[in-house]
Formats: C-alpha cells, sequence, structure tokens
C-alpha cells in the first residue's frame, strides 16, 4: 500500500479561484432575497447553497483528485438525506 | 502449513507480555482479539442484568394486581430493561464481540484498521453504559419513559431521563466509531487475492451494519441532544405547548431505531451464514444472493421507519407508502432463509450445538419476521400496535434472533477463542431448555396480543391471566436453560480438553490459525485463491 | 515478517485508510447535522409567517461577512495542504495562522450576535421568549441550538488546527505525512460546509 | 366483560379479520412448509447417513422464483392491509360527534348536550365520530372489540370513528405509555339500544341528591381520582382527604409557605395548579382545568370536599 495521498498537488491558484466564485455566490444569493421571489426565494437559496456546498466538496475537499470509491459514497450520502427529507414531508404535507 | 497441527513455539494473544501487567494488559490494550474479550464480558454483565429485570416483569405480571412491586418500579424496570438490552447488549453484541475477534482474522489482516480507536470506543461503552446506569443510584429513580423516551412524557417526569439519554448518546458514539474502523478494515485490509465476492459472509453483514451505524447512529445522537436542551433549556422543539410537534421526535428516533434493528440481526445472520457451511461441509447456496439481500436490508432498511407510527397520525400518503416499503424489506431476509434451507439440500451434516443453534434460529427468526408481515399491514397494525403482540415479535426475532446466533456464534467459535474444548452434552441438554423455555415464555404473548392487551401494562384484566401464567413459567425454563449454557462454557474456558485449530472442518480463514490465535494472527498474511466456503 | 516477536504489536501506517476514516467521520456529522435540517424544515413549513419575521431580525451585513470569513478560511487551509507538499513550512504555518485567526473573527462575530439576540430575550427558556408566539420560539430554539452546535464543531476544529500548526512547526508533519493536516482540513471543510446551508436558512429566507 | 364473539361488534371487524386471516395463513403455511423441509433435511442428510455432500453452488431460477413469489404475496398483503384501513379514515356524513379527551390517566367523553361522562355510551347502528384530544402527554384510545386504535397528541386533534352492530359493553384501554397509571387508564363503551340510549341522554342532564354528591360525580366525572384518594392515601396527586381549611405547606416560587385551605385556594389549584404546588408534589403533573369546569361546578366540587372528613 502506497502512502503518498495524492500525486496531484493543487495549485495555490485554483483554490483563489474557487475561493473567489464562492464569494461571488455569497453576494448573489445576499442580492437575491432583496428581490422578491415569493415561494421560489427558498428554493433559490438552497439552490445556490448546493452550487456552493458542491465546489466545496470537489475542490476544496478534493473529491475530484480522489479515488473512485469516495467519489460514489459522497454524493450517495445527499442522495440518502435527500430521500429521508422527502419521505418525512410525504407525512407533513399531506397532513 | 498442514491442518490441526499444534505449533507449540507460538505464543496465543492471551499469554503475550505487554507494558501493562494484570488487568491493565486487557484494558489498555489495542489488540482487536483482546478488545473483543473485553466487549464480550462486559456485554454479558449487563445482559444478565437485563435478564433479570425482565424476569422480575414476568413475576409482576403472573397475576392481576400487585404481585411484587409497585407500578413506579415496573415502569423502571421496563425502561431499563429496554435501555439496556437494545444499547448495552443487542445493538453493540455481535459486531462489537465476534466482529472485533474474527473480522481482521477473516479477511486475512493483523487487526483491524484503527486499533487506538477501538480501544477507545471500547472505553466510550464503559462510559456510556455508567451514564446510563447512574440514574438508579440518584434521587427520583431511574426513568419511567420506555426506551423510546417519547416526547411529551420523557420531558414532564420528574425521573432522571437525562442520564439515559446522554449515556445513550456516547453509546452512541462508541458504536459509530466501530462501524468506521469496520468499514475502513474491510477496504483496505484484506488480504491479496480477497476479493469483494471472495470475502465470507459475515465480515460482509458487518460491512453492511457500518453503514448503518455511519449513517444512523448521528440522528439518534441529535435527537437525545435535542432531549437534553428540551428538558434543561425548554426550548420546546417537541413540547405541544410551545408550538413543537410529538409526532417528529417519533420520526428522527425511528429514523434511527428501525435501521438500528437491522444493525442487530445483520451480524447475527452473518454469523448464522457462516455455522450453516461449516457443518453441512458443503458450500453456501446461493453466495451473492445473500450477500445482495444483505446490502438491500441494509438500504431498504433505512425507509421503513414509520411503521412504529402508524397510529401517531400521519398523513394517510406516508403510512402506506412505509407500509409498501416494510413489506418489501421482509423480502430478502425471505431470500435467505431460502438459501439456508437450501444449503441443507444434499449436504453432510454434523449435529454440533452450534449447528443447532442454527436451526432453531431460522426457526425463532421465522415466526418473529413473519409476526413482523401482520404489524406491517395497515388494518392488523391498528389492531396490533401497543399491545403484548408486538413484544411478542420482537423479542422473537430480537432475542430469538440475535439471541440464538449469539450464543450458536459462541459455541461454533468457542474452540477458537478459548482455545479449549467444551461439554459437547451439556451444550445440546442447554439448547433444549432454552430453545423449549424461549418458546413458552413467548408464545402466549401472541394471543395476549390479539386478544387486545396493550404493552407496558403493569397491571391486566382478568380474562389474560391465562396465558401470562403460562408465559412466567416459560421464564423459568429459560432462566434455567441459561444456567446450564453459561456454567458449561465458563467451566470449559477454564478446563475444557484444548482444542485443536480446526475442530468443526470450516474453510475460512480463521480455521487455519492457532487456537486461540497469536497476537499477530497470520504469520504471513495468506494468499486468497478460492472463495470462502469451497467445500469441494 | 520475524515469527519470534509476537511481542510488539506494531501499527502500520496507511495513509488511504485514515483519509477514510475521516470522510466516513464525516457522513456521521453531516447525518447529525441533517437531522436538524429536518426539525428546522419541517417547522419551517409549519410556521411560515413567524419564521418569516424572526429572520428578519437576523443582521444580513454579520452573517454574510461570517460567511466570507469562513470560507477565506476553508481555501487558506486547502492551500496549506499544497503548500506542505511543496515542502514550504513557513508557509504552511502562515496560511494555518490566518485559518485560525478568521475562526477567532467568526466567533467574536458570534459572540456579539448572540449577546445581542439574548438582550432582546430571545434565550430559549427565559420568559421574554416563552411569551411570543410559537413559530418564534422555535426559530430561536433552533437558531441557538443549530448556530450553538456549529460553533462547537468550530472549537473543536480550532484545537485541531492548533495541534497541526504544532507539529509542523516542530517538523513531526511535513510533506512525508502530510495527513493529519489533510483531515483537519477536511474537518474543517465540512464546518464550512455546515454554515453554507445555514446561512440562508437562517439569515436570507426572510 | 368483554363479549364472547366480537363479530359485529363494530364495522371494521369482519374486514380487519379477514386481512388477519389471510396474513396469518400465508405465514403459518411458509412457517410449517419451511420447518417441515428443513427438519427433514437435517435428518434426511445427517452424516451418518449421507457421509458425502454434493457441491451445490446455487440455481438462478430458484432465486428467482423465491424472489418473485414472495413479493407477489407481500403486495397483496399490503392491499389487504390497507384496504381495511382506509375505511377506517372515511368518517360517514351522518356520524354523531363525541368529544373524548385523554388526560393523565383517564377518559372523559363530552356530549353535545354538555354532558360529560367517563364510560362512553353509544346507540347501536349509529356512526360515531370521537373528537380526540389530549391534554398533558400522549395517550392512544384503544377498543380490542372494535379492532380501532388513535394516538391522541396534545396540541393535535385528531378522530376515529365505528358504528356498532351488538348491544354490549366494550372495554378501552390506553394503549400510549403515559406514565406511572398507563395500565389503569382503561374504561367501557356501551353499546345501547336506541330507546335506552335516549332514555340515558335525557336522564343524564338529572342531577344526583345528597350533600356534595353532584361534586362526588364531578370528581368522577373529570377523572380527578384517578391522582387523587380520599382515604388519605398518596398516589400522584395528595390525599384530599379533610383538605377543606386545613392547613398545607406549598412551593410558591421556590419558596416554602404554609396556606390554608380555603375556597379561594382550591379554586387556584384546580385553575392554575402551578402556581403553588403542594410540598413533595411535582408541578406540572395537573394541568389547568380552566376550559373544563366551569366556576359553579368548583363550588359543587368544594361542597363535596368538605364532606372529606
Ligand atoms: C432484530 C430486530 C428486528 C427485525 C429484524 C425486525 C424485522 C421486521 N419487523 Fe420489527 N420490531 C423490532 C425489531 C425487529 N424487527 C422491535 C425491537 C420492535 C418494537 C420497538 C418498540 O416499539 O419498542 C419492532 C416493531 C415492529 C413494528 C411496529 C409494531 C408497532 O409498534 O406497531 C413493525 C410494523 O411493521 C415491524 C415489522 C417488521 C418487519 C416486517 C420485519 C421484517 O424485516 C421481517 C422479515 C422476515 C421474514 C418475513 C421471515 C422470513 C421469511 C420467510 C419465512 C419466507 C416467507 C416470507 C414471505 C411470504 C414474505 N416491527
Ligand atoms: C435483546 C433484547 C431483549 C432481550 C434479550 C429480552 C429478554 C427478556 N425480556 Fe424483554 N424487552 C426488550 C428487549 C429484550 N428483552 C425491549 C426492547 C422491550 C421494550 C421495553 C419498552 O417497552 O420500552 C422489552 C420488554 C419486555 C416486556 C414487556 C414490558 C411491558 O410491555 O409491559 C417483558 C414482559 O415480560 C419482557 C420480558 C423479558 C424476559 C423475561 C427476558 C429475559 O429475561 C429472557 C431471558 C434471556 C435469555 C435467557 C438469554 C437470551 C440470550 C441472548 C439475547 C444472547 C445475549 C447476547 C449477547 C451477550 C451479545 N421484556
Ligand atoms: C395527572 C394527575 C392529576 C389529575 C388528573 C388531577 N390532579 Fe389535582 N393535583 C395533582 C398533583 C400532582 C397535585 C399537587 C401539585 C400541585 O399542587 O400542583 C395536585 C393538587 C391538587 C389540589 C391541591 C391539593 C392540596 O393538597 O392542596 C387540588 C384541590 C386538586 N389537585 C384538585 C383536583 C381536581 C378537582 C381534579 C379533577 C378535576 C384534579 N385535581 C385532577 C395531580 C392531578
Ligand atoms: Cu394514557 Cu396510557
Ligand atoms: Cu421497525
Amino acid at each position: 500500500m502506497e502512502n503518498h495521498t495524492d500525486a496531484h498537488i493543487v495549485p495555490y491558484k485554483m483554490y483563489l479561484y474557487i475561493l473567489g466564485g464562492l464569494i461571488m455566490l455569497t453576494l448573489i444569493s445576499v442580492a437575491v432575497t432583496e428581490i422578491e421571489f415569493g415561494e421560489f426565494s427558498v428554493l433559490v437559496a438552497l439552490v445556490l447553497a448546493s452550487i456552493k456546498a458542491t465546489l466545496v466538496l470537489i475542490y476544496f475537499m478534493h473529491l475530484k483528485f480522489d479515488n473512485k470509491i469516495l467519489q460514489i459514497m459522497v454524493p450517495a450520502i445527499f442522495i440518502l438525506v435527500a430521500l429521508v427529507i422527502i419521505i418525512v414531508f410525504l407525512d407533513y404535507n399531506y397532513r | 502449513m498442514t491442518q490441526n497441527e499444534s505449533n507449540q513455539t507460538h505464543v496465543s494473544f492471551r499469554d503475550v507480555e505487554t507494558r501493562f501487567k494484570g488487568l491493565f494488559a486487557w484494558v489498555f490494550s489495542t489488540d482487536h482479539k483482546r478488545i473483543g474479550l473485553l466487549y464480550l464480558y462486559s456485554i454479558v454483565t449487563f445482559f444478565l442484568t437485563g435478564v433479570a429485570l425482565g424476569i422480575a416483569m414476568k413475576l409482576e405480571l403472573m397475576a392481576p394486581g400487585r404481585d411484587v412491586m409497585d407500578p413506579e418500579t415496573y415502569n423502571a424496570i421496563f425502561t431499563l430493561h429496554g435501555v439496556i438490552m437494545i444499547f448495552l447488549v443487542v445493538v453493540p453484541g455481535l459486531p462489537a464481540i465476534f466482529g472485533n475477534f474474527f473480522l481482521p482474522i477473516m479477511i486475512g489482516a493483523k487487526d483491524v484498521a484503527f486499533p487506538k480507536l477501538n480501544l477507545m470506543s471500547w472505553w466510550l461503552y464503559v462510559l456510556g453504559a455508567l451514564v446510563a446506569l447512574s440514574s438508579l443510584f440518584m434521587a427520583d429513580g431511574p426513568p419511567d419513559t420506555g426506551w423510546t423516551f417519547y416526547a411529551p412524557y420523557s420531558f414532564k417526569t420528574n425521573t432522571n431521563v437525562l442520564p439515559a439519554v446522554i449515556g445513550a448518546f456516547i453509546l452512541g458514539f462508541s458504536s459509530i466509531l466501530t462501524g468506521i474502523n469496520f468499514i475502513v478494515t474491510i477496504h483496505r485490509l484484506r488480504a491479496p487475492g480477497m476479493g469483494w465476492f471472495k470475502m465470507p459472509l459475515f465480515p460482509w453483514t458487518l460491512y453492511g451494519t457500518g453503514w448503518i451505524q455511519i449513517l444512523a447512529t448521528p440522528i439518534v445522537g441529535i435527537t437525545l441532544l435535542m432531549i437534553v436542551g428540551e428538558r434543561l433549556f425548554s426550548i420546546g422543539f417537541f413540547d405541544p405547548a410551545l408550538g413543537g410537534d410529538p409526532i417528529l421526535y417519533q420520526h428522527l428516533f425511528w429514523i434511527y431505531s428501525h435501521p438500528a434493528v437491522y444493525i442487530m440481526i445483520l451480524p447475527a445472520m452473518g454469523a448464522i451464514s457462516e455455522i450453516i457451511p461449516t457443518f453441512a461441509n458443503k458450500t453456501i447456496f446461493g453466495y451473492k444472493a445473500i450477500v445482495i439481500s444483505t446490502l438491500a436490508i441494509a438500504f431498504v432498511g433505512y425507509f421503513v421507519w414509520g411503521h412504529h407510527m402508524f397510529t401517531s397520525g400521519m398523513s394517510g400518503t406516508a403510512l402506506y407508502t412505509f407500509s409498501l416499503l416494510t413489506f418489501l424489506v421482509a423480502i430478502p431476509s425471505a431470500i435467505k432463509v431460502f438459501n439456508w434451507v437450501s444449503t441443507l439440500h444434499k449436504a453432510s451434516i454434523q449435529l454440533e450445538a452450534p449447528f443447532f443453534w442454527a436451526v432453531s434460529f431460522v426457526f425463532v427468526f421465522m415466526i418473529g419476521g413473519l409476526s413482523g408481515l401482520a404489524l406491517g399491514a395497515l388494518a392488523t397494525n391498528v389492531h396490533l400496535h401497543d399491545t403484548a403482540f408486538v413484544v411478542a415479535h420482537f423479542h422473537y426475532i430480537v432475542f430469538g434472533g440475535v439471541g440464538f446466533a449469539f450464543l450458536g456464534a459462541i459455541h461454533y467459535w468457542f474452540p477458537k477463542m478459548w482455545g479449549r474444548m467444551y461439554n459437547k452434552k451439556r451444550a445440546i441438554t442447554g439448547w433444549v431448555l432454552f430453545f423449549i423455555g424461549f418458546n413458552t415464555l413467548y408464545l402466549p404473548m401472541f394471543f395476549l396480543g390479539i386478544s387486545g392487551m396493550p404493552r407496558r401494562y403493569y397491571d391486566y384484566v382478568e380474562r389474560f391471566h391465562g396465558p401470562n401464567i403460562v408465559s412466567t413459567i416459560g421464564s423459568w425454563v429459560l432462566l434455567i436453560g441459561l444456567v446450564v449454557i453459561i456454567y458449561n462454557l465458563v467451566r470449559s474456558a477454564k478446563k475444557g480438553e484444548p482444542a485443536v485449530k480446526n475442530p468443526w472442518g470450516g474453510k475460512t480463514l480463521e480455521w487455519t490459525v492457532d487456537s486461540p490465535p497469536t497476537l499477530e494472527n497470520f504469520e504471513d498474511i495468506p494468499e486468497v485463491t478460492k472463495g470462502p466456503y469451497d467445500y469441494r | 515478517m520475524d515469527t519470534s516477536t509476537t511481542i510488539t504489536h506494531d501499527e502500520h501506517r496507511d495513509d488511504e485508510a485514515s483519509k477514510l476514516g475521516m470522510w466516513l467521520f464525516i457522513f456521521t456529522e453531516l447525518l447529525l447535522f441533517a437531522g436538524l435540517f429536518i426539525v428546522y424544515g419541517v417547522y419551517r413549513y409549519e410556521n411560515q409567517e413567524a419564521f418569516h419575521s424572526a429572520g428578519k431580525e437576523l443582521s444580513v451585513p454579520i452573517g454574510t461577512i461570517n460567511t466570507v470569513i469562513l470560507l477565506i478560511s476553508s481555501a487558506t487551509i486547502a492551500m496549506a495542504s499544497s503548500a506542505i507538499r511543496f515542502k514550504n513550512k513557513k508557509l504552511t504555518i502562515r496560511l494555518l495562522v490566518v485559518t485560525l485567526l478568521m475562526a477567532l473573527i467568526f466567533m467574536v462575530n458570534k459572540y456579539f450576535e448572540w449577546t445581542g439576540k439574548i438582550e432582546h430575550g430571545y434565550l430559549p427558556g427565559t420568559d421574554t421568549l416563552m411569551n411570543m408566539e410559537q413559530g418564534k420560539v422555535l426559530f430561536y430554539g433552533l437558531y441557538f441550538f443549530m448556530t450553538g452546535l456549529h460553533a462547537l464543531h468550530i472549537i473543536v476544529g480550532v484545537i485541531l488546527i492548533t495541534i497541526v500548526v504544532i507539529r509542523v512547526n516542530k517538523n513531526t508533519l511535513s510533506d512525508e505525512n502530510p495527513v493529519l493536516l489533510d483531515n483537519a482540513g477536511l474537518y474543517w471543510h465540512l464546518v464550512d460546509l455546515i454554515w453554507i446551508f445555514l446561512f440562508p436558512l437562517f439569515y436570507l429566507i426572510a | 366483560m368483554i363479549e364472547e364473539t366480537t363479530n359485529n361488534a363494530s364495522n371494521f371487524v369482519s374486514e380487519v379479520d379477514s386481512a388477519f386471516v389471510f396474513i396469518f395463513g400465508i405465514s403459518l403455511f411458509f412457517l410449517f412448509a419451511i420447518t417441515i423441509v428443513m427438519v427433514y433435511y437435517v435428518f434426511r442428510y445427517r452424516k451418518s447417513k449421507n457421509p458425502k455432500a454434493t457441491h451445490i453452488e446455487g440455481n438462478h431460477k430458484l432465486e428467482i422464483i423465491w424472489t418473485v413469489i414472495p413479493t407477489i404475496l407481500v403486495v397483496i398483503m399490503f392491499y389487504y392491509g390497507w384496504a381495511g384501513w382506509k375505511s377506517q379514515r372515511e368518517v360517514p356524513e351522518d356520524a354523531m360527534t363525541i368529544k373524548s379527551i385523554a388526560r393523565m390517566w383517564s377518559f372523559g367523553f363530552e356530549y353535545e348536550n354538555g354532558v360529560t361522562t367517563d364510560t362512553l355510551y353509544v346507540p347501536i347502528h349509529q356512526p360515531i365520530n370521537l373528537d380526540l384530544v389530549a391534554v398533558d402527554v400522549l395517550h392512544s384510545i384503544y377498543i380490542p372489540a372494535f379492532r380501532i386504535k388513535q394516538d391522541m397528541v396534545p396540541g393535535k386533534p385528531d378522530f376515529i370513528w365505528f358504528e356498532s352492530g351488538k348491544i354490549g359493553e366494550y372495554e378501552i384501554f390506553c394503549a400510549e405509555y403515559c406514565g406511572l397509571r398507563h395500565s389503569f387508564m382503561k374504561t367501557a363503551v356501551k353499546v345501547l339500544s336506541q330507546e335506552d340510549y335516549d332514555a340515558w341522554y335525557k336522564g343524564s342532564s338529572q342531577t344526583a341528591e345528597g350533600a356534595g354528591a353532584e361534586g362526588k360525580a364531578l370528581f368522577q366525572k373529570f377523572g380527578c381520582f384517578a391522582c387523587h384518594s380520599i382515604d388519605g392515601s398518596k398516589l400522584v396527586g395528595p390525599s384530599l382527604k379533610g383538605i377543606f381549611n386545613n392547613k398545607r405547606m406549598v412551593i410558591k416560587d421556590g419558596e416554602e409557605i404554609e396556606l390554608v385551605a380555603d375556597a379561594e385556594y382550591i379554586k387556584r389549584s384546580i385553575y392554575e395548579p402551578n402556581a403553588d404546588v403542594v410540598k413533595d408534589f411535582v408541578p406540572g403533573m395537573m394541568v389547568s382545568y380552566k376550559a373544563m369546569i366551569k366556576d359553579e361546578e368548583v363550588d359543587q366540587l368544594i361542597e363535596y370536599f368538605k364532606t372529606l372528613e
């Protein structure tokens, strides 16, 4: 079993680009709340948050350079959580 | 290396000299085998406590009215009984004891991936257990909420709910650490040549269990923390007076606690899947089907929690979704049963104690599982929910399933763990008594439930008297059986005949190492070329 | 392997295993918060109006600043992972210290925010809050519980990173064995990840 | 108490029981079939009879068969369960509504004319809709003979309905654990003929006789006996024996003070039980009865307490 975790060393620049992107997205999501989307504002906010989370996962947390198993596991966990939440709402939504 | 040749130059893991002496050599050992035994001793201690409480309940239920205790005591006793049996005995149960001891050996490794973490999880277990039981010695006494801690009663009662809840939280941590450890071990430490589908079935079930431990336990952790917040700061999460919703508590509780029942049963099924081929001298029927059904149970089992809440006032849509999913999760269990039975076809069966445990496991598991079907259907559940029928169901499947598998496993692996043989005749006597007592104890509860006796009842109306008395008598027979079994095993651990390497002719890797194994298990990591149960 | 000495029970090193272990731990943490998000979701669904108006009382600027702070700290610790592989010890330590500083600023902000809310009597269990409408009680209950738990994770992260800094400084952690730094990073990103969801849920959807 | 056969006890019995018969039938069939095969194999293929095992790895056809058949069976089971349950959630238009209140540890039933009883009286062949309310913790109303059960959740009203087809008296249990005296929380439903019911309904608003008799009836009706004895023995609440105008040690705002249990105090104890809590007892156990007990009823209760020397 070899011990060097990733052969790939990510250059600093890339982190800075991603950071820039994340800050942009944050500002956008703040700006968007100023506009009244009504029903959809929750959705918009969550979609933006999910994009940010995906960026963090892929780049900051190195998923992009990691082995296959993790690349399957992580989305699987998020799907699981989503399913659980959907099922809980099968109750609350139809009460 | 030839089979059954005991090699005198090897030092068993029990006799190894370490930095510490005496007891400390055990409680600070990072050897997976010692940790397994530590778990065994501590779990059995709590288990016997739980048994005593169970017997006490049966005494009280012998006749209507007050027999031996007050309602306060009874309520506290079934709560403690439930908490001990679930959180302290069957959830850690097989993974922590046999998983720790045998997982590395069965996949050809020298230890688990994180030995120190492993030791820590045992310490957390002990800490959690002590915290949970500390309420016994406090003013106002142990909690009286039932092991489910349903809101809002759990923060209205003035008994000591907090220690039990915090204890359960710590125990959850211990369980998570074990799960992480096992998954990483299985991913990283399989011997060369052991592909996923060359892995024995017990490690496979531990793998499924590990995932449930990791993914379900945190939910109960956070739920219990919310109860703490609720009791200390009246945050109002589940208090209807503050806008909270008691049913949401039930959702969160069962999101964990239903998968938890599969944490209990999967390793039990794994142990049975080891015992049956060994004594049948035959490869297991449908290896892949069993593996897939294990993973299917683990996955689908995550989405059926609502079947504990059919009468709680959930929406209709949720009700029938959960009912349907519940039925689907029964299928993989059925597949396993069929495969086990088919393995016996054209086999050559050695009639030994572990095998009797395995066959009777299949029998009681079927009763437990099939009674689960009546609970899973909406109309019948409405009548049976929270009655003695449920109590019968889960004793058949939890204690019938896990208990029988545990006892089968300990008779199966005993020679390997202690390097000695037990008295085979006495082992079978114990099994017979146990089996008779068990059925006498719990079968009547099905009838009580169908005729309408609710559970958690200190007192009952006259017409329930008959079955209850039979049941109480059964509990004594069971107890005698247990005493015979424990006596036999304890005695043999010290005085039994020395055991050979492979007393049963098993094919998995643990039968290729010394009895008991050396500290490192293997001198050289074995190369695996064949499937796990190749009896050709 | 030497057969005669079964005495030593040396642990071999497997970085891939440590990383997998860390990820599994992160999964449990995610599910821990998932439980809370379920509670949040349900109560928000049942008390739309109250959550709406209660959310308005949280300061969006402070929330935004804290978000940016956490994002920066996440980037710096990720860069530290690269720096140590480039064998740049000095830069590694600097980046980590920046991360710690950011955490500190985050906590100070949080402190002021919390005390502000407590002065308003929004602390769960106090009479003022109890007498308000139910949705508000739940909102602030969740607010304190979730941000509190998050803050607890920050504290754990700070301790972890401090240990890493000390070890890098003592050269016991270097490009040969950077896995502890990587894992501290993973943990820190988790803290960030959770905040990414907490922020819109409490501050923005108003 | 329970009738010998509960065939017609409610309109749900036959449907639910046929679901039972179907599920138990299939289950018993599989249980016996598998057990017999298993025991036969153990016997037939034991080592002394069959020294050499045959190597069989599996059989795909069999795997598919024993996946598909149980799947079909469980889907039918699901259907039976669902069909039997669905009608339980569909209340007929003409149902008569009775409000059912659960509290630690008694049930109360309030009829349209305002009468409240601790036993449920219903006419035969009449759909009854029970409005379920819980005041303190979870309870669950369970009428085994009718095959119905529904949790009673504080803060969340719910309902349950039935139509009885058989005169008689049937047990009602509380099926959700609710604390100390959970197993004593039981009562009965009396199914009467329409005439008997009408007679009872008219007569029920009449008053009882004797000093404090109305008070005693109220005390019974509101389930106070669940927590208060009148013979001096301590239950969950203090015994009310000789309470009137006697000294009480109470905790008020964390301080221990002595009070005299005059009419004023008793009224406060019923309307705001947690204002001053009797020493050695737990606040929060007794809930306020302000919404249920009227002023003049409190006076009647006090009259009754005066007789408890
Ligand atoms: C080890 C633990 C364990 C296991 C494995 C199971 C397995 C199952 N359980 Fe059980 N259950 C508990 C432990 C367990 N349970 C506990 C502890 C409680 C009570 C908690 C409390 O309230 O305190 C409970 C309660 C419980 C309820 C709630 C009852 C209530 O309170 O109203 C329900 C309802 O659906 C249920 C259903 C099932 C089903 C359908 C299965 C299935 O997985 C069973 C599958 C097995 C088989 C079906 C048998 C084998 C198959 C054959 C013989 C072939 C023929 C099969 C077919 C034709 C399908 N269980
Ligand atoms: C593992 C789980 C387990 C086990 C083994 C038992 C064992 C026993 N239980 Fe059970 N019981 C529960 C889990 C268990 N129980 C739970 C979860 C509840 C619900 C609590 C609640 O309502 O909140 C309950 C409730 C419960 C009630 C109902 C209370 C009520 O509703 O009023 C009763 C009534 O008699 C009872 C009796 C007994 C008896 C007599 C025994 C025993 O004394 C029988 C003796 C047992 C043996 C002789 C040995 C079996 C061997 C093993 C299990 C192997 C051990 C495994 C390892 C060491 C790893 N129990
Ligand atoms: C769930 C249990 C419960 C029920 C039901 C209940 N009580 Fe109480 N009661 C208590 C407890 C506990 C106390 C003592 C603590 C306190 O004062 O709040 C108490 C105190 C009292 C007192 C003051 C007693 C004293 O010794 O000073 C009176 C009067 C009283 N209850 C009347 C009633 C009446 C009338 C009813 C029915 C309408 C009733 N209670 C129903 C639990 C209950
Ligand atoms: Cu009310 Cu149990
Ligand atoms: Cu379940």
